[in-house]
């Protein structure tokens, strides 16, 4: 019962786990639209892009970030012209819902009360490079935000580690996805970290292998459709048109 | 000379010893253990067919049976009363107990096992050096200190369990055929030490046996078993004459073992005196010791000839004056017991029914009992007040 | 349970079985092998076969990805034809399987080391050759302490996640076992599908041990031979 | 080797000394009571100490950490003062012996099994209590079995990951052990890296393995009393 | 009545019987065992003290000893041959092997312990159920069947393991202390059957025993060991009656084991005749059986009264003729080797030395022999030749 790119009426899509609940109810909706199954491999993005170079039976990688996409189209298995980034997402600080912590700009963690700061890993998860990167473009004296805080940085495996910790002390602070965040109980959104203070945060989305199949197209079309989108800015995602 | 009944106190008299009261039930595969029984004997032998429930009691006594109710006391201790809800775990029994089947620690070399129970012995003020070195000597166990105890011989770990149980310093000895897999002539060293330790470390003992004279040797008192139940408990030689328990015919047969005084040594043979103060003289193998000390002598009944003329010219150096004081029987056999006089002890000899009617011998008769000397074994025999 | 969770449920349960039935026999023989025998090389093959255990599964997930992998050394290029486990339910079962070898080995290993060899040899004077013996005396001798290894690479085999994410992928109805879906089902957030699916675990656990407990508690004997 | 490597190598030992530790005596009596004894609730023990493996690793650092956490049972808020595990070292060892106690405690009751209970009734007849019968007879006979549990132990304990990184975080040169380094470089695509500290996991997990093969092969017996 | 020197071929001379040859040598703790014999006769005792290596040599025989070197052949079989790189592993050996510690398979009940060896059996042409059913009827273990071993006790596990080797079809059987904890009854029981054993089923054995009795009422040949060397080896009259191997002063003494055959029964009594065509006759405990039924009838040698003229008014019933043929001594005793006549055996007595003078008695010499009925013991025998 192996997957296989080349049964007919199905698309194998490698997605990252964070989407999992989105894209299961996309999938959902296009199986009826469409009368195509699909089928999700949900993991990081880096273990989704090992795979695919192990044994590229996806038929569509959705990755968290161009990076992962970026290890996978150097090894030329992006089929041409089907790359996109339709979904994004935004950043946010969490706290323990029990926390009195206030906050009103980001600069202010800097002298705000708290022992850690709970991150996706800065070195491999997406979510946790964004992070990175957004707080060291905020200038603290003579010096980056980041630089004041690393040292209070527990890097998680992934968003939903980081949100845990949150959840399970007074004294942590997040910086996760908005999306994660919302889904999250015993944690609230301390502050919403405007676009414009972080990197953009894309997920990339491409089909795999030289010639895609009239069914990853047509999945691929459909995550670009309005309802599609409507379905994602309703789990918090922001959608773009186009490339 | 009945066999005492089930459950009654009996023995010698000897009060320093205390009283072993033992009354227990425990369900075995095919029947239940049902053992009645008190002794105040220094050392009480058990004996009985195989799957009779020997080991079972021992067992019981020493606290391995969790499924065994009733009583067991020794002296004013009381290890087990299941009507009061007493159990006194086996550890807080004192007991040395040499199992059937030996159980080595592997783990430990021959000295270690040896002195696995020193702690107890040091509690219950032995001088464990002393006795160690001692029982080293006697079971031949010096040269194997330091072996490894899974190379060692069958006999060898026999000899190292029995050290074992005897070196813990118990109040009383459970010996579970001590001497099963031992030579015999080993055996015959072995026994005089067994009851050097019953004497003089006064450790009462109970010994499985299936070997009589071995019982004889070592047992005031006798316990005779068969499926789980006593079937006779007295002396020694009560219960060993009992047809039921030992028919005389068997090749074992019964034999007279008999305290006796070593008087002079001749040319190739030594002159003991039957009993301490006894008239009765007899001719036996040649045997070392001063004049005075003290010895077993062992006769086997059958070996015995009764006469009823003073026979000449005959190869038996001994022809001892007798009179008949009891005559009892099992099938075609006639077993005689005779007093040789004062102070002697008394002598059994089995001879056939045909030869008893033949010789028209009757109680009260004098007679001469033959013995051979070759018939006659000695044992050491420590230096002790008379027990037989 | 609605049909993913079933799904996951019969998965985990084929994986497992078939990881335990994998691993037994070849895990038993290497364990017999380091109790009774002494040879060259015996120590190494114990450390092997000690390895998996000392690395995050994930890593061993990494390393067998890139063995079975397209260029790896045990990949299509290499072999000329496709072993078929990347991706597939056979990647947990082989993911699983290297995982608790390391278990069944230790704990059969002890179990034989219990087992007194001059009973062996005793069969052995009785007209069976090594291999019956072993067959007919050790292994019911050892039976409960095989018992015990295979439910310990059993249950190891049901919770393993690390290196069957990345061996078998997480693939809903088809690798997805349920250590898979709760890892997906605690990544949506989803805790109450997280807590059903944990409960699910656990249940698969419990009768596994249970069944084990009573089947060791029956009499060792096996009657007449 | 350098210090981020070298400071993962000591915590790793650390971490996984003190779960061995701390696991093996306890563990070392349930198996024993579980070996020995019939009680109530004995196969519900036994499940319990198996269940840590039926879970992923993950899914049993996400119920510690709700059970440690500031509103959990056992969190600062239910007790009044704070254990300190999270995000410590402590973590480390709390998760990796959770994780490990399962394999202690079934190797070790397999070792129990194999031994003969009348030697224990032998040395109760000497004048030992229970307890000095389990220390210096019990123990030393499954000597052997009981080291092979304790390295099962350690080296579960090296590996361990998915409950770790939960429960201690994964803070290089406080709580990252050598397995959660090895995770971050492999995340992080640092395949150099993650080999380096793959070897140096490895290299740990032999030397103990080896260490433990040379030591079981020590002949059993303990000399004197 | 020289003891046959080490390595030579010795025995009865029943050419069926295969040569079994023994040449190794295997280091122990505390010496090396360097045993070299070669026997045709169909049992072979081994006999020696505690630690001389008897075990070490059967388990070599078994094919159970790595370290063994040198060959080991029975017959054509060559099982050890270390010089050649030849080495039968012990399954191929058809050996059947009683350890000294039973090891009973703890997994299989009896019956399956009993049937342990069954195929080979069947391999080896046996009637498997027959051979199963007669053990288990003569080693009384029909009501142990079912049984867990965990559970028997001593004297039945070594039963069982005894039936086990037994019914395993072997073609040599290796008996290590067969009888040894078994109670004497029982061992009365026993004894016949390993005879019938060794003759109907043809098995040639090597035993074993402590007991004298045992050795002779079972084998031909004898190997004493001591201290992992053969001291001795030959018939077993002649390597019992030797002084170092056996003491004839020690408490087993020796015993006469001889054949008989029953012609009569009288009132509390049987009659036999020594040997089957022997003149000599004997009044002996009642026993059951038919007139020309084959029993051994065992003497001890020291219950037996030497006289040089007819003695009257006895109570033993027995007074033989005979004529002294040899005189061996130890220390201050005499053995008397004594004929009775055409086509009976030979009989020995013990007399101390004093005695042997003072009678004058010396060889040539026509004497009586006094023996007895009770001193005579008699053994079920099968239906067989004679072999003593
Ligand atoms: N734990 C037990 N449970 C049930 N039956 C048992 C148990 N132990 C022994 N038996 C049975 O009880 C009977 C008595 O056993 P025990 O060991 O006491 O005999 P024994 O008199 O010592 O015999 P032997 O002389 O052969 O050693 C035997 O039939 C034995 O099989
Ligand atoms: N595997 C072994 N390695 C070294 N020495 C051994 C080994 N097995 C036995 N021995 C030693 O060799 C000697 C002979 O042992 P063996 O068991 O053959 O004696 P045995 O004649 O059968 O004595 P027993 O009558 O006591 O059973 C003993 O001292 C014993 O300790
Ligand atoms: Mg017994
Ligand atoms: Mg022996």
């Amino acid at each position: 019962s192996g997957a296989s790119s080349d049964a007919s009426g199905e698309v194998l899509v490698f997605a990252a786990a964070s989407l999992r609940d989105v894209l299961q109810e996309v999938g959902t909706a296009f199986e009826e639209e469409a009368g195509i199954s699909v089928v999700f491999n949900f993991a990081g993005s880096n273990v989704l892009a090992r795979q695919i170079e192990a044994r590229p039976i996806a038929d569509v990688f959705v990755s968290a970030d161009e990076r992962w996409m970026n290890y996978v189209a150097d090894l030329d298995m992006v089929a041409p012209g089907t790359r996109t980034t339709p979904l994004g997402n935004r950043l946010v600080v969490v706290a323990n819902s029990d926390s009195q912590l206030r906050l009103g700009e980001v600069a202010e963690l800097a002298d705000a009360d708290f022992s850690f700061l709970s991150l996706a890993d800065p070195d491999a998860v997406p979510a946790g490079r964004y992070a990175k990167e957004t707080l060291q473009r905020v200038r603290v004296g003579t010096t980056d935000l980041w630089s004041q805080v690393h040292h209070l940085v527990v890097p998680a495996p992934n968003v939903r580690a980081a949100l845990a910790l949150v959840a399970a002390r007074l004294d942590v602070v997040g910086i996760v996805y908005r999306t994660d965040a919302l889904t999250s109980p015993r944690v609230k959104v301390v502050l919403d970290i405007p676009d414009s203070m972080s990197p953009p945060i894309r997920y990339a989305v491409a089909a795999i292998g030289t010639q895609p199949t009239a069914a990853t197209r047509r999945w691929l079309e459909f995550l670009r459709a309005d309802a599609t989108r409507e379905t994602f800015e309703r789990h918090g995602f922001l959608t773009f048109e186009g490339n | 000379m009945s066999t005492a009944g089930r459950g009654a106190t009996s023995g010698s008299a000897d009060t320093a010893t205390p009283l072993l009261q033992v009354s227990v039930r425990l369900p075995l595969d095919h029947f239940d253990l049902e053992v009645d029984f008190a002794t105040r004997a220094r050392a009480v032998g058990v004996f009985g067919p195989s799957g009779a429930g020997k080991t079972s009691v021992l067992r019981a006594i020493a606290g391995l049976e969790d499924r065994a109710r009733g009583r067991i006391s020794l002296g004013d201790e009381v290890w087990l009363d299941s009507a009061a809800g007493t159990w006194v775990p086996p550890e807080r029994r004192a007991i040395g107990y040499l199992p059937q089947d030996g159980l080595l620690f592997p783990n430990q070399d021959v000295r270690g096992n040896l002195l696995a129970g020193a702690a107890r012995a040091r509690r219950e003020g032995r001088h464990v050096e002393e006795l160690f070195d001692t029982t080293c000597r006697l079971l031949e166990l010096t040269a194997l200190l330091d072996r490894n105890v899974a190379t060692l011989s069958g006999g060898e770990r026999q000899r190292v369990a029995l050290g074992r149980a005897i070196c813990s310093g118990p109040r009383l000895l459970l010996l579970d055929e001590p001497l099963a897999s031992i030579d015999q002539p080993l055996r015959r060293r072995v026994l005089p030490f067994l009851r050097r330790v019953r004497e003089q470390l006064e450790i009462p003992m109970l010994l499985v046996s299936h070997d009589p004279v071995e019982v004889q040797a070592l047992c005031d008192d006798l316990v005779a078993m068969q499926r789980g139940v006593v079937v006779a408990n007295g002396e020694v030689r009560d219960v060993l004459t009992d047809a039921e328990v030992l028919p005389f015919s068997g090749h074992e047969g019964f034999d007279n073992v008999v305290h006796c005084t070593l008087l002079e040594h001749g040319a190739g043979t030594s002159t003991v005196q039957l009993g301490e103060t006894g008239a009765a003289r007899l001719t036996v193998p040649k045997t070392s010791g001063a004049a005075g000390d003290s010895r077993l002598l062992r006769v086997p009944a059958r070996d015995i000839i009764v006469a009823i003329n003073r026979p000449v010219g005959l190869s038996a150096r001994n022809v001892v004056p007798a009179t008949i004081v009891r005559i009892r029987s099992d099938g075609d056999l006639r077993m005689l017991v005779a007093e040789l006089g004062n102070g002697s002890p008394e002598l059994a000899a089995v001879v056939t029914s045909e030869a008893c009617s033949a010789l028209g011998l009757e109680v009260g008769q004098h007679v001469y009992m033959i013995i051979k000397t070759a018939s006659c074994d000695l044992y050491d025999s420590p230096q002790e007040s008379q027990s037989e | 349970m609605d049909t993913v969770t079933l799904t996951a449920l019969g998965l985990t349960l084929q994986v497992a079985a078939a990881a335990t039935a994998l691993v037994l026999v070849p895990c038993t023989l290497i364990a017999y092998a380091l109790a009774r025998y002494e040879f060259r090389g015996k120590a190494l093959l114990s450390s092997l076969f000690g390895l998996p255990l000392v690395l995050p599964p994930t890593a061993v997930g990494y390393l067998l990805l890139k063995t079975l992998g397209s260029s790896g050394p045990l990949g299509p290029a290499a072999l000329g034809f496709d072993l078929g486990i990347l991706l597939t339910w056979k990647g947990a079962v082989v993911a699983s399987s290297i995982m608790a070898s390391p278990l069944v080995v230790r704990t059969a290993r002890v179990t034989f080391e219990g087992i007194d060899p001059r009973l062996e040899m005793m069969a052995r004077t009785l007209g069976h050759s090594r291999s019956k013996v072993f067959l007919r005396y050790t292994i019911p001798l050892a039976s409960r302490g095989l018992l015990a290894a295979a439910i310990l690479g059993f249950t190891r085999a049901v919770g393993e996640f690390g290196a069957t994410v990345m061996l078998a992928g997480n693939i809903p109805g088809r690798t997805q076992t349920l250590s898979l879906a709760i890892y997906s089902a605690q990544q949506a957030g989803n805790d109450t599908e997280a807590y059903v699916l944990l409960g699910v675990a656990v249940a698969v656990g419990l009768i596994a041990i249970l069944g084990s407990e009573k089947l060791s508690r029956a009499p060792l004997r096996t009657g007449s031979a």
